[in-house]
């Protein structure tokens, strides 16, 4: 046991992966003698050399399009997106292949691979370097979608990412990456992907966050809750998709009311779908619309403004009240 | 150091059978006879499925295809001169080589009837490594490269991929990113451009300014040929000299066979919008087929013209039950969609089906197992 | 004023324009000589040459990304992807330049531009031939998306999406390409882009519906009123994104019931943020949950069972009647 | 026709003044004496830039940034040989050709701090026609095809338009779909490609097989060649001659200008990790500015060593009233992003903007107007 960051946890997942399955490859720019741009791919190229350590030209269709060769070879292709305003140079394998590679063939071939990217604001970086797309992935059927809060969730989500049977898009929030420590168990730790946590019980209403939005959130609930005397629940999503739709409903139906927020943009997203799976499972019970605090339908700001775009503990904290006062 | 030449390069052509049957017996590859009978049959069926297959699609009884009447050489050579545990990763204009490997017709003709059930065989060797008909063009050169490295790395030494594209394709950014990945890594890949002069109705020349497909190869520091794509033999011995050069470490190659697309891009298509009877009555002089049976008669002695016959017939005959066998063919289970999508159950996808199930089953005025029945049957007849 | 097809529509709104406009450009794969493999550019190469009418090399990536140079360039590229499932590769251009340009250079240089394709399913076609991922589009901020239902909508909206200063993701349900005609003006017609059309009025459900799924929600509609006697509202949506929000609410806040078709997946889709905005702005008119008919979170299935899976007349029916039930 | 030759290629070197400043008359441009100082003093200005940035960033005072040190000359040779009315579409290492295009320093400053208000500028002429950085690799060589086939379509036939790329955005598909787009339309495009040896730690031999980047141009039979790009002249005049050949309907070039990064990629890499001192130390004796220096003091004799660094003083000097007119500007409207999404209003923005707005008059405790200053503050100080 010891206190990791996140960079340090998904690091820890990769090498004991790696250790434990001769076929997990990790490949992307800059992933093998520079140790990836963050660093997540430490020490894994010295330790287990160029050839399944792979530092690839620049091309991030390539890097998908071959991984997706590489699964359908036997292995268990990671391959990292330096940024995830990248990846959508592989969307095209993505969409037309990876995700498709199953029902197309009935099953005789599959693709288990993990697309690793970082996502999202608040690092003071570069256009692209940004921004929160989990919908754009989410809504292709086919695809598994996973984003991790916490330290101990991304390794332990990342072991599973890996073992899973299917592509995985799995969306790093670089803003927590240094953020903070969290006991990650030396011992491995799987986490099913599927299933969303309820990181705080509560009665009177419910929260759903997923990344790095989970922090502002506990904060925001923690001062509520104190100056409010009531319990909030808080459901961290953790896999997008396929979501955990009946974790959300159970919630929902027990508290009445509901704030979603998430670093997208507002429209067409996922806090959209957890609304619409609330209308679908819990609209009886609902005794106020439910909030969205999002970002908006804009251009990702450049990181002059971007803090003024993000939700933070103060909006999100607003939302909940209003939420809880509605009447 | 001023303006100097630090560079030089050059391609070159290959061609062992001329459109007039001319053998360059210098070039002629050793192949036993029972390896031309059967490279001639697959020829032969390839050819005789495309055109039941015409038939089929206008009477409403399979859908759209893409016909590949013309362009039998590049792939039957090629399949000739792989083994069992190479593998093929093929666009949709390889009949040949996936007949030849080890598909039956049946597979196509469900496939393009609109059934995934076409689409992949787990038995022979040779079929559980040949990936299904890849539509995104130039996207499965990628995977080629991916399950070389594959391959590589965990000890199949011997193994090698041959990967198909058409010259429309190498367009592509996916195809730059092929070679370019393929070259540095250098993997024991095979590339053959299938360069049939036309990307549905654009022209070769207007897909590229460069005048071989085969020079693309200098980008990427690979060696690259061009060969008569028409001429089984050429085609042969090209893949056959580069799957050796892949296996001993060499890296891969490009190789251009210049062929035509005799008929339409599918049966979508009408070629009369773009280019001239005469155009397309010049390369039917050049039938890779026509070429192959004289050899086989004048210079082999292997055949005679009523023996060509005897086998046409018999193809005829094998594809007709294959046609039968496609059509008895009922146990489409409507909601496979449905299981395949994950390796994992999920709870919403389960609740999907659920639904679906439903409303198939409201929908037949009857309890589960009629609607199953209903949608089977639906589907059947699509 | 002549009766055509949509093909003939969207043809003459291209004619027109480019008659209009000498900066419109069409460009894209067989859209000159062969007249676009379902004819819609039929007569416009002959007309106004290769040069306005631009064959190109086989890459949606280069159809795109010359689209935006040519914009920058003060042209109105009007670019053809031959079908939406191979706009994947050209989504690298729209969202990391075109849906941008604006933005990043603060409205000095912008991206008009079109991307015009086929898209949708139930006419037997090939792999990748048959998908609506309008959801994916629609999340990009700074991008349109429009999809027309009729003959006389698709010329007006597309006349519009060419004027228009921004990217436009212009979506052809390609079922209906053929699928009946309509009157349409000779004279120029044009329909605001951001609008949606109450194309039935009523007061008991509204019925949300865009591109093919009109026609049987219209279908379904009909057959419910006649045998019901109440008078449904049916609302074409028209542009995706920016969606006309208030047309949406202001109906719900009406009828207190509502239906949304789609062709698209279930999941993170378009219906999910017809439902969040009816939670938002008419949750307390709402009698009963939005039911959503839509395609399933499944690999398109091939066309031997696809219309299995595409919500029809029937699906239709059944959910506007259950929701007319639901008390 | 057997196993023939059909095609043979070459690539050629241009070197001007060698590494230790010795010219090659025979190849020397002719330059006016003023454009030579021009090119000098926007080279020192660019150098002066990237160090001033550098240590802004250290201290906070801006973002990170991609340092251009040591690859003067590729963009400032280019920037000379073109018109106003020419095209630059860059990448993000050209900052000598964007200040002599008329951009102010400032500019960097503001969008390296993050802020969009520093990334186009409307005059002049040559601004107005410089695209802003591009931050997705090899993107923005296809506008530039765009571009050129839109000022030939309306008539412009002298404009021309230049665009970057580093070595590692040649293994981009968007690279190949340019050159080949370019070359299919030929159009009047020049392709420079700045091989600095690096795409951040991964090295240009590691990035592809072939032996130059220049060769790359056969795959579209599109000229190309390699060039010293530490050297300004040879810069200059390949840039320029490309740009003749443009302009006079020959098409596009694809230049390879051979230099090196000699610091980190940006200020958040450490290239410790991957590369040594001493292959660093190598190419600064290489140092494209000294070359220059040298060749204009003993080659010209229109310099002294105090002309010099007199003229490094000003620059110096300059760019300190540029960082403080940057730091003093404040003018950043919080809500500016909602003003540019779209050209046209819609209610989904403007209500989205409402509330961007409440909410920040709530967080200043004020009314909007209060709302305002504290947000532009707050995005002042990032
Ligand atoms: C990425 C992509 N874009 C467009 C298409 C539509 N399309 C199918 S085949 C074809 C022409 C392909 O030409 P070529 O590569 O020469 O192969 P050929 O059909 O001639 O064998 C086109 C444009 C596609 N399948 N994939
Ligand atoms: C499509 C894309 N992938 C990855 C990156 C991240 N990235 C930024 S610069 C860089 C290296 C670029 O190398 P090169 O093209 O040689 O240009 P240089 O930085 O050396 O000038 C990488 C990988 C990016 N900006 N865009
Ligand atoms: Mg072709
Ligand atoms: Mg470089």
């Amino acid at each position: 046991m010891a206190k990791l960051n996140m960079v340090q946890a998904i690091n820890l997942a990769l090498m004991q992966e790696m250790e434990r399955d001769p076929a997990v490859v990790v490949l992307g720019e800059d992933v093998g003698v520079n140790e990836g741009v963050f660093r997540v791919t430490a020490g894994l190229h010295r330790k287990y050399g160029a050839e399944r350590v792979i530092d690839t030209p620049l091309a991030e269709s390539a890097i998908l399009g071959t991984s997706i060769g590489m699964a359908l070879g036997g292995l268990r292709p990671v391959a990292e997106m330096q940024f995830s305003g990248f990846s959508y140079l592989a969307i095209g394998q993505l969409e037309g292949n990876a995700s498709r590679m199953r029902a197309r063939t009935r099953g005789l071939f599959s693709c288990p691979l993990v697309m690793r990217m970082p996502y999202g604001g608040g690092v003071r970086a570069l256009e692209h370097h940004s921004e929160s797309r989990e919908a754009t992935y989410a809504h292709f059927p086919g695809v598994k979608v996973v984003i991790p809060s916490t330290p101990r969730k991304a390794r332990a989500l990342l072991v599973a990412a890996i073992r899973d049977p299917d592509p995985v898009v799995f969306m790093e929030p670089k803003r927590v990456y240094r953020a903070f420590r969290e006991e990650v168990p030396d011992e491995e730790e799987v986490m099913e992907i599927g299933r969303a946590d309820v990181v705080r019980e509560g009665t009177a209403l419910t929260v759903v966050a997923w990344g790095a939005m989970l922090h502002p959130t506990l904060a925001a609930v923690d001062r509520v809750q104190a100056e409010r005397g009531v319990r909030l629940e808080v459901i961290d999503l953790l896999t997008i998709a396929p979501m955990d739709v009946n974790a959300v409903a159970a919630s929902v139906q027990k508290t009445g009311r509901c704030v979603v927020v998430q670093e997208a943009p507002r429209s067409f997203s996922v806090s959209a779908e957890v609304i619409a799976v609330i209308n679908d499972k819990a609209l009886m019970q609902l005794e106020a619309p439910v909030r969205r605090v999002t970002h908006y339908d804009v251009p990702t700001p450049y990181f002059g403004r971007e803090m003024l775009y993000i939700p933070d503990e103060d909006r999100i904290g607003r939302a909940i009240e209003e939420t809880l006062d509605f009447a | 150091m001023p303006l100097t030449t630090i560079e030089s390069f050059s391609v070159s052509y290959l061609q062992v059978l001329d459109e007039n049957g001319v053998l360059d017996r210098a070039l002629e590859p050793e192949l036993s006879d029972a390896d031309l009978l059967r490279l001639h049959r697959f020829m032969e069926m390839a050819r005789d499925s495309d055109q039941r297959m015409l038939k089929l699609q206008r009477q409403g009884r399979i859908g759209t295809f893409p016909l590949c009447t013309g362009q039998e050489a590049p792939s039957c050579g090629a399949a000739l001169a792989m083994r069992e545990s190479d593998w093929l990763v093929a666009s949709y204009r390889e009949r040949g080589a996936r007949l030849m490997r080890g598909e039956p017709p049946t597979q196509d003709y469900l496939y393009y009837n609109g059934f995934e059930e076409g689409a992949a065989m787990a038995e022979p060797l040779s079929m559980r490594r040949t990936t299904p008909t890849q539509v995104i063009l130039a996207a499965q050169t990628l995977h080629a490269v991916g399950i070389a490295y594959a391959m590589r790395l965990q000890g199949e030494k011997d193994t090698a991929v041959v990967t198909f594209l058409g010259d429309g394709a190498t367009s592509q950014g996916d195809f730059h990113e092929a070679l370019n990945f393929a070259a540095v890594w250098q993997v024991p890949v095979v590339f053959i451009c299938q360069n049939n002069q036309w990307a549905i109705s654009h022209p070769r020349e207007k897909q590229t300014r460069s005048e071989t497909i085969a020079q693309k190869a200098i980008a990427y520091g690979m060696p690259g040929l061009q060969l008569d794509g028409n001429d089984v033999l050429a085609c042969y011995r090209a893949t056959r000299e580069a799957l050796d050069r892949a296996r001993s470490g060499g890296g891969p190659t490009l190789l251009e066979a210049v062929t035509y697309r005799l008929l339409m891009h599918t049966t979508a298509d009408d070629p009369r919008k773009y280019r001239s009877e005469a155009d397309e009555q010049a390369w039917w002089r050049k039938d890779p087929l026509v070429r192959f049976r004289k050899y086989l008669k004048e210079v082999k002695g292997l055949l005679t013209d009523a023996d060509i016959e005897r086998i046409q017939h018999e193809i005829s005959e094998e594809n007709k039950q294959h046609v039968q066998a496609f059509e008895a063919r009922k146990d489409f289970k409507p909601d496979a969609s449905f299981d395949f999508v994950f390796g994992t159950r999920h709870a919403v996808i389960e609740e999907q089906r659920a639904l679906f199930l439903q409303d198939l089953a409201r929908r037949a005025g009857a309890g589960e197992d009629g609607a199953r029945t209903a949608a089977r049957e639906e589907a059947a007849h699509g």
